[in-house]
């Protein structure tokens, strides 16, 4: 209803293969990417950065590694936290290490820093894949948190076992720690969505992502056209590896400022990255976005509505919170396998058809 | 014989003990994934579940009452009765067959021709919605489970062990009826499913699908059947465990467990999850004894899933797993 | 330069061509759909490509005066190879693609071509099939290499060799090259276009540049076209409007000319390319409506109550507020709203957003149908032209627009109704002559230039615009001495959207019987609805509840033909539906799809005795020739039915 | 009898074979104590159309599968272009530039057919990691440049209205179309196609046969195939290799073949299901 598409066509492949290659989706982009970066920083408040827009911008970034992974690659990991927590920790040795270095530098190096984990736990995906890998990860998982938690180097023999943030400023504005405003939190998880959005997107579309979507649909006739698997599935855990270390990152230095491995990267949280990636939609950068939205917003609201509206036990509304995640799990499988972004993407079939039904 | 060996020898047979409890939620696994081919995440809390239930039933708690309890401002909590643990026990089977037959109707039979791994992540959501209606149907604290079984340090172990070695091993009565209950059980599914003919259907689906299917198999009967099943083995599984130490949410890491447990034992072998199950349970003690003044404790978290890791690596198919070969 | 004097250089194709390249030259001239992505050429591109390829021609010694058959779909190279062929002083005849070999022997032969320019290896192999018979050509040239590597190359050449060659031999052939475009004046023949005639061989009709660039820039005043405006290229190149839209006025207003990928991806190129200046036969424009009804039918309930009501409403005021007319504030409100819902969405998907002017011609357009694309907004008009004239005899003036006539007379045409209800008309862009065929060229152009049309119409009272009735041969008389328009029948029963073709018979008979063809589509489609099972065209023609609907639709315009006291005589007694459907391949349309009636006449004689002598069905068989060109037998007995007419007025009109 | 030269021969309708491509020399593979195939030899010559037939269970698939480098064989050498083949993976074979066809076709489903066959081209692109990550440079005028390349062979295989379409939605005698398009996008020197024309009608098989015989033609592509058609097969090809209980039985021009007594036995005396 909404797409008016007469006349606009393409004389050139860079303009047919670009990212919105409808003119409405374009606009519809620059403007929401306008508002994210003039709008929002003028109407966001403590309360709504904190619970809803920074731990979305964060879980984003860690979809989007998880989406190159499972969605794009096909390779199940359950490991997700652990990496986050590489990326947290890195960022702790790097700051406290090398106090000079720019912070964003710092998060950029720690991605890096898990990229390279990812890959020495992706080894096994060469030989094994399913639930098999699942089983690897998980390894890495309760491997590399337990590691966090009982070698002191990591946190730097801190007494209590915690790692925090100190603080660091980037063009003179403080960044992280305690005094760190807002919006300054903001602005630096936004720039980082952007930047990481942008570059899943490079990796998905061209020779990368289709080496990775052709080991996911079929391994053998990927091969067959001259994909070497190891190289494809490293790949993919060092990208996807990277991204998850750096939303790792910017959990601890910017959103947390403090963190505890065993606490802030347990299980629970790999769970919740898979699920945003589930019910966002699996192989899709929107999907990614979508799910991160669904997930975090829906605790809130569900306090907001149960615990604060009618008075409910905090945590009854909780449990009925997990309950609902994971009616909507198997809801979302059995309805729409790739989730929130095929939805979506039928929505828009639809508008553009309009009035016609298919 | 020397105080190390005899302190890793105590160690290795605790172990034994948590192998057990590893082995019967992976038992759980095996059998779902040898008659569907869906590997069955939420095995770990339909044990929670079940032991939860089970609770239910024998304090007469009602059911939802927290969520009653918000919703209608009322204050109820229990029906003032409690009841035998056999009753109760029945009750909760019925409770875990309709839970099959639920599970069947509202989630599998949708999702019938789906890839393995969509099938997993489904029941990843299972988990997580049997996790959260447990904690509403019966409140997230700890509970004490009592069915009877004799606990606390078995003096007959302590005695003979001391008689024998000069030292007293600390084994907990409850972990020999656990090995008791355990090789009940499996005695009972071999002779179920030798003997049986719902048996015997079990096992041809699990051989061949399709010829089971032309024969007139009703495939979602197996399902059901199945899943009815592994619910049972949950059930045990969750009276043991939490006889011993309480029924809470960490049950339901277990299943957890059960997954490098698999690895090892193969994920289409029932003798294959019994042994793997015992050897991990005695393996991350013995590892953990051993280890601990070197790295520092608490391996038992990772032990197992670098054991399966090295697995993976080198013996993909488990111990007693079918080679798999791949058709090009 | 002075007006006079730029005048005088615009007197060729080729010299329009050079203005533009100068004037234009980065804007674009021509798109196709080809390999995913519309490839553009400018003007000055475009130029460059003519000059290598007219170079070339001079390199193969194409001479002045030579025929250049053009044979394929629209393409711009092909368009080119036109414009090049002119510039050598060769005159291009451009052919029906889908022409049966035996059709492109005659043209072939008749022209005498020299050169056969091929879309692709189909072509080609079509032309050297005709090459056994017909010894006149000597170079075969073709555009899409695929397939040709086998070829004897002898006499055949790759079209972009030649325009590589004719770049290599610049420096030869430039001065030849100068000589011969600047030697085109207004009098040399622009281009030769072979009516299909609904009877008899196919006739050459040779236009002059004055032709084609009178008409071009009268008809561009008369619609305001300008370099801005986009035109989707679909329509066969050897039809002419085809050759003044596309070649004629895109050259004179400098527009853009687009291709598109294939026939079968025609739709989603039009709506890619969303053109400002469209035209299409009648046929087209129902199809589309067609199946915009029939995807609306799968639509939900709301929404499609939605659809209804805004369409509604839209047929209430939408042809007037394009008018102008004046229209309450609510409706006008409530007609935005429709635009926001229905409309522009509809148009969106249809590719008719950006529309500015839209023709129709060629045959009657339903009311209904002309309405529908009115009321949306787009500005469908009707003209009414020939080959003879250059397309343009009358047209629609914007604001004066109705289904029923055809409009005024083109700036710069003259029209006339002779005593028998001809039409004649004299015009600039009357053609030179059929080319060797001095009787035919007499017959129908006289000495001060006064064309028959064919055509019996009227000037209608007040409004001054042309009604046309029939062909003037096919106006006949019934036995009793009463008018026979069988043009107007039909045409009224194909209003029906279940009726796709019908062949009406009177002519000095007592009283009219008639020939249906069924949509296949639409009516298959009520067939779903209403749970018909069948398996073919054939079947579904005879089954009983078809012929019962086609009935009531036969009776509905009987009473409507009732009306018309003058031609109250021609209501429909008996009719059957046919067992086949009328096609071009077997001889019984013409390549434009017009029915030729004596041919139809003449092979279905059995079933017209049937419906005269009141069989209730009669068993035939008929020929047909099938895509590959092999003949079978189609063995069917067909249902005649009688029709109720109403009786009253025709006597009452026998009386007076 | 065939001009059988070193420098290979020219064909009834006057095309020009060239001299030896690949040659199998001695191959035996076995899967357990089962002999799949038991010491074949025989050649390809570029340019030529070589069929592989037999009957069901033949060891032909198993053939390509060698040559394809997914089995590989315990006995025999494989020569190509002159040197021995070392033990490959099938990504080192196809990067020698052989490409092949699945008789069950293995197309990526969850990609659309312009990403497919662009697959197809993974080994002639080489833009690097920073320049894909910024799609800066190299990676985006590759992308184009091979795109154009692609919509070639689209053009070619007449697939243009499905372009955008994804695999998953297409009729299967499309799909095999759409795979032919993917193993031509990577430009082979041979073409393996196991089964082009399994469970298709009589027009989409014309198609197919056409469409071969353009590919060898346009491009000059050595094409070996398995076909169960005999029709088909005896029309295409140039030499025709005959497999029976993994042993070859016949190897000559279609009408060396179709005279020979072994194949008559193996294809009478044998009962196949065809």
């Amino acid at each position: 209803m909404l797409y008016r598409e007469a006349g606009d066509f393409k004389t050139s492949y860079a303009s047919d293969n670009q990212t919105f290659p409808i003119r409405f989706d374009r606009a519809a982009y620059w403007v929401a990417i306008a508002a994210a970066f003039l709008v929002v920083p003028m109407v966001l408040g403590d309360y709504w950065a904190n619970s809803i827009v920074i731990p979305f911008l964060i879980y984003v970034i860690a979809a989007l590694g998880l989406n190159i992974l499972i969605g794009y690659t096909g390779l199940l990991s359950l490991g997700t936290a652990a990496f986050m927590a590489v990326g947290a920790y890195a960022t702790f040795k790097l700051t406290t290490a090398f106090p000079g270095m720019p912070i964003y530098i710092v998060f950029l190096l720690s991605g890096l820093v898990t990229s390279a984990v990812g890959v020495l736990f992706g080894l096994p995906s060469l030989k094994i894949k399913g639930f098999y890998l699942a089983v690897a990860t998980l390894a890495a998982q309760f491997f590399l948190i337990w590691l966090f938690t009982r070698v002191e180097w990591f946190y730097n023999y801190s007494p209590t076992g915690q790692i925090s943030m100190p603080e660091r400023s980037m063009f003179g504005v403080i960044i992280t720690g305690a005094s760190a405003s807002s919006t300054a939190v903001y602005f630096t998880c936004l720039i980082f969505t952007v930047a990481m959005a942008w570059l899943a997107r490079n990796l998905t579309r061209g020779t990368m992502g289709r080496t990775w979507m052709a080991i996911r649909d079929m391994d053998i006739a990927a091969e067959i056209i001259g994909v070497n698997p190891l190289i494809a599935k490293l790949s993919s855990f060092a990208v996807s590896s990277f991204f998850v270390g750096v939303a790792g990152a910017l959990t601890f230095g910017v959103y947390l400022g403090a963190a505890e491995a065993g606490e802030a990267f347990s299980i629970n949280k790999s769970f919740l990255v898979l699920f945003m990636v589930i019910i966002g939609g699996l192989g899709s950068i929107l999907g990614s976005f979508l799910g991160a939205a669904f997930l975090v917003v829906l605790p809130v609201l569900l306090k907001l509505m149960l615990v604060d509206g009618f008075g409910w036990p905090a945590d009854l509304a909780r449990h009925l919170e997990v309950m609902i995640i994971g009616a909507l799990i198997i809801v979302v499988l059995i309805v729409e396998p790739h989730g929130m972004a095929a939805l979506w993407r039928t929505i828009k079939e639809k508008l553009r058809l309009w009035p016609f039904p298919h | 014989m020397s105080d190390t060996v005899l302190f890793a020898l105590e160690a290795g047979l605790n172990g034994l003990t948590v192998g057990i409890m590893y082995s019967l939620v992976a038992l759980g696994f095996v059998l779902i994934f040898k008659a569907s081919g869906i590997f069955n995440f939420a095995q770990g809390v339909m044990a929670l579940f079940a032991a939860l239930t089970l609770v239910g039933f024998q304090t007469g708690q009602v059911p939802f009452s927290h969520l009653i309890n918000a919703i209608f401002g009322a204050h109820v909590s229990d029906f003032g009765f409690t009841m035998p643990a056999f009753l109760a026990i029945i009750l909760t089977v019925v409770v875990m067959v309709l839970l099959a037959l639920l599970i069947e109707r509202l989630v599998l039979k949708h999702l019938v021709n789906q890839e393995p791994i969509i099938l997993f992540m489904a029941t990843i959501g299972l988990a997580y919605f049997l996790e959260g209606l447990g904690d509403i149907m019966w409140g997230a604290e700890v509970k004490r489970l009592d069915v009877g079984i004799p606990q606390g340090m078995s003096s007959w172990v302590d005695e003979t062990t001391y008689n024998l070695f000069g030292y007293g091993f600390y084994i907990d009565t409850l972990s020999l009826w656990a090995l008791l209950i355990a090789a009940v059980l499996v005695t009972g599914l071999v002779v179920f499913s030798q003997y049986t003919k719902q048996g015997r259907a079990l096992r041809a689906v699990a051989d061949d699908h399709q010829a089971a299917l032309s024969v007139g198999i009703s495939l979602r009967f197996i399902w059901v059947l199945t899943w009815s099943i592994a619910g049972i083995v949950a059930l045990v599984a969750g009276i043991m465990w939490g006889s011993k130490s309480g029924v809470q949410f960490s049950l339901s890491l277990i299943a957890l467990k059960a997954l490098p447990v698999l690895i090892l034992g193969g994920f289409t072998s029932i003798p294959g999850a019994i042994v793997g199950g015992l050897l991990i349970g005695v393996g991350e003690k013995l590892f953990d004894f051993f280890m601990q003044p070197v790295i520092g404790g608490a391996t038992e978290n990772w032990f197992a899933y670098m054991l399966a890791l090295v697995f993976l690596l080198f013996r993909p198919q488990g111990l007693f797993g079918e080679r798999i070969i791949e058709r090009v | 330069m002075t007006t006079n004097a730029a005048q005088a250089a615009l007197q060729s194709v080729p010299a329009l061509l050079a203005r533009n390249a100068s004037q234009w030259g980065n804007l674009t001239a021509y798109r196709e759909k080809e390999f995913g992505i519309w490839q553009s050429w400018t003007w000055k591109q475009a130029a460059d490509e003519v000059r290598s390829m007219a170079l070339g021609f001079l390199a193969l010694g194409m001479a002045k005066g030579d025929h250049v058959a053009i044979i394929g779909r629209n393409r711009p190279a092909l368009y080119w190879s036109m414009v090049a062929a002119q510039s050598v002083g060769a005159i291009p005849v451009a052919l029906y693609q889908d022409a049966v070999a035996e059709e492109m022997a005659y043209v072939l032969e008749h022209c005498g071509a020299r050169f056969a320019i091929c879309g692709d290896q189909e072509q080609v192999d079509k032309v050297i099939e005709v090459q056994e018979k017909v010894s006149g050509i000597e170079q075969i040239l073709y555009l899409d290499k695929r397939g040709m590597r086998k070829y004897d190359h002898g006499h055949m050449n790759w079209l972009e060799d030649v325009q590589s060659e004719g770049r290599a031999g610049q420096s030869r052939f430039e001065p030849e090259l100068k000589k011969r475009t600047d030697a085109l004046d207004y009098d040399s023949t622009c281009v030769m276009l072979y009516t299909s005639g609904t009877t008899g061989k196919p006739k050459g009709v040779v236009l002059s540049n004055r032709n084609i660039i009178e008409t071009a820039r009268a008809s561009c005043e008369f619609d305001k076209l300008t370099y801005k405006d986009q035109i989707l290229a679909y329509l066969p190149m050897a039809w002419v409007g085809d050759f003044i839209f596309s070649m004629g006025q895109a050259f004179w207003a400098g527009f853009c000319v687009n291709c598109p990928e294939n026939a079968t991806t025609m739709m989603s190129d039009l709506r890619e390319i969303g053109p400002t200046y469209f035209f299409a036969p009648p046929r087209v424009f129902e199809t589309m409506l067609t199946t915009v009804m029939i995807r609306m039918e799968d639509a939900g309930p709301s929404k499609k109550r939605m659809f209804d009501k805004y369409m509604a409403h839209a047929r209430k005021v939408g042809g007037d507020i394009l008018d102008g007319k004046p229209v309450s504030g609510g409706d006008k409100l409530k007609y935005r709203m429709g635009e926001m819902l229905v409309y522009g969405p509809l148009k969106n998907t249809l590719g008719l957003s950006n529309i500015r002017v839209a023709y129709t011609a060629g045959e009657a357009i339903g009311p209904e149908i002309f309405d529908f694309y009115r009321s949306l907004g787009i500005n469908l008009k009707q003209l009414y032209g020939q080959t003879e004239a250059s397309v343009f005899i009358t047209q629609q003036p914007d604001g004066e627009v109705r289904s029923d006539t055809v409009g005024v007379p083109s700036p710069g045409v003259e029209v006339k109704i002779a005593e028998s209800g001809e039409v004649f008309y004299r015009s600039p862009g009357v053609f030179v002559e059929y080319y060797k065929n001095p009787e035919s060229t007499a017959s129908t152009k006289d000495a001060e230039g006064w064309v028959a049309t064919g055509d019996a119409g009227f000037f209608e009272e007040g409004t001054g615009h042309l009604r046309i009735i029939d062909r003037a041969k096919d106006v006949g008389k019934m036995a009793d001495g009463s008018l026979f328009a069988p043009k107007y029948v039909e045409n009224k029963l194909k209003f029906f959207p279940n009726i796709l073709e019908a062949v009406v018979f009177g002519a000095g008979r007592d009283r009219c019987v008639a020939f249906i063809n069924i949509d296949l589509t639409a009516v298959g489609n009520w067939a779903e609805r209403n749970n018909i099972a069948y398996s073919s065209y054939q079947e579904l023609a005879g089954h009983p509840r078809v012929l019962g609907m086609i009935q009531e639709h036969v009776e509905e315009v009987n009473a409507s033909v009732a009306q018309d006291p003058m031609l109250s005589g021609c209501q429909i007694h008996r009719f059957l539906v046919l067992h086949k459907e009328l096609d071009a391949d077997d001889g019984e349309m013409t390549r434009t799809r017009k029915v030729r009636r004596n041919i139809v006449a003449e092979k279905f004689a059995d079933l017209i005795a049937g419906l005269y002598d009141g069989a209730e069905s009669v068993y035939t068989e008929t020929e047909v020739s099938y895509e590959d060109g092999r003949k079978g037998a189609l063995k069917a007995t067909v249902q005649m039915r009688d029709a109720k007419v109403v009786p009253g007025q025709t006597q009452r009109i026998a009386a007076e | 009898m065939l001009d059988n030269t070193q420098d290979g021969y020219v064909t009834a309708d006057g095309r020009q074979i060239g001299p030896v491509v690949l040659e199998l020399k001695n191959i035996t593979l076995r899967f357990g104590g089962v002999e799949a195939i038991k010491n074949i030899s025989f050649d390809i010559r570029t340019g030529e159309i070589r069929a592989i037939i037999g009957p069901n269970g033949a060891g032909k698939s198993s053939m390509m599968n060698v040559i394809s480098g997914f089995y590989v064989p315990q006995e025999g050498e494989i020569i190509y272009k002159g040197y021995k083949r070392a033990k490959m993976a099938p990504y080192q074979v196809a990067r020698t530039g052989i490409a092949r066809t699945f008789q069950n076709i293995a197309l990526f489903e969850g990609m659309s057919v312009l990403d497919n066959i662009m697959t197809g081209r993974m080994n002639l692109m080489k833009s690097g990691f920073l320049s894909q990550a910024m799609w800066w440079g190299k990676a985006s005028r590759e992308e184009d440049e091979h795109r154009e390349k692609v919509e070639k062979v689209i053009d070619f295989l007449e697939i243009q209205h499905i372009r955008k379409t994804p695999v998953a939605r297409l009729p299967y005698g499309l799909k095999k179309r759409v795979e032919l398009a993917r193993a031509l996008a990577a430009e082979p020197q041979i073409l393996l196609l196991d089964e082009p024309m399994a469970g298709m009608n009589v027009e989409e098989k014309e198609d197919m046969s056409r469409f071969i015989l353009d590919v060898n033609d346009e491009f000059g592509t050595t094409i070996v195939l398995i076909e169960h058609d005999m029709g088909v097969v005896m029309d295409l090809s140039d030499r025709v290799v005959v497999m029976d209980y993994g042993k070859k039985i016949g190897d000559g021009t279609p009408d060396e073949v179709r005279n020979n007594q072994d194949v008559i036995d193996a294809y009478l005396g044998v009962s196949h299901d065809e």
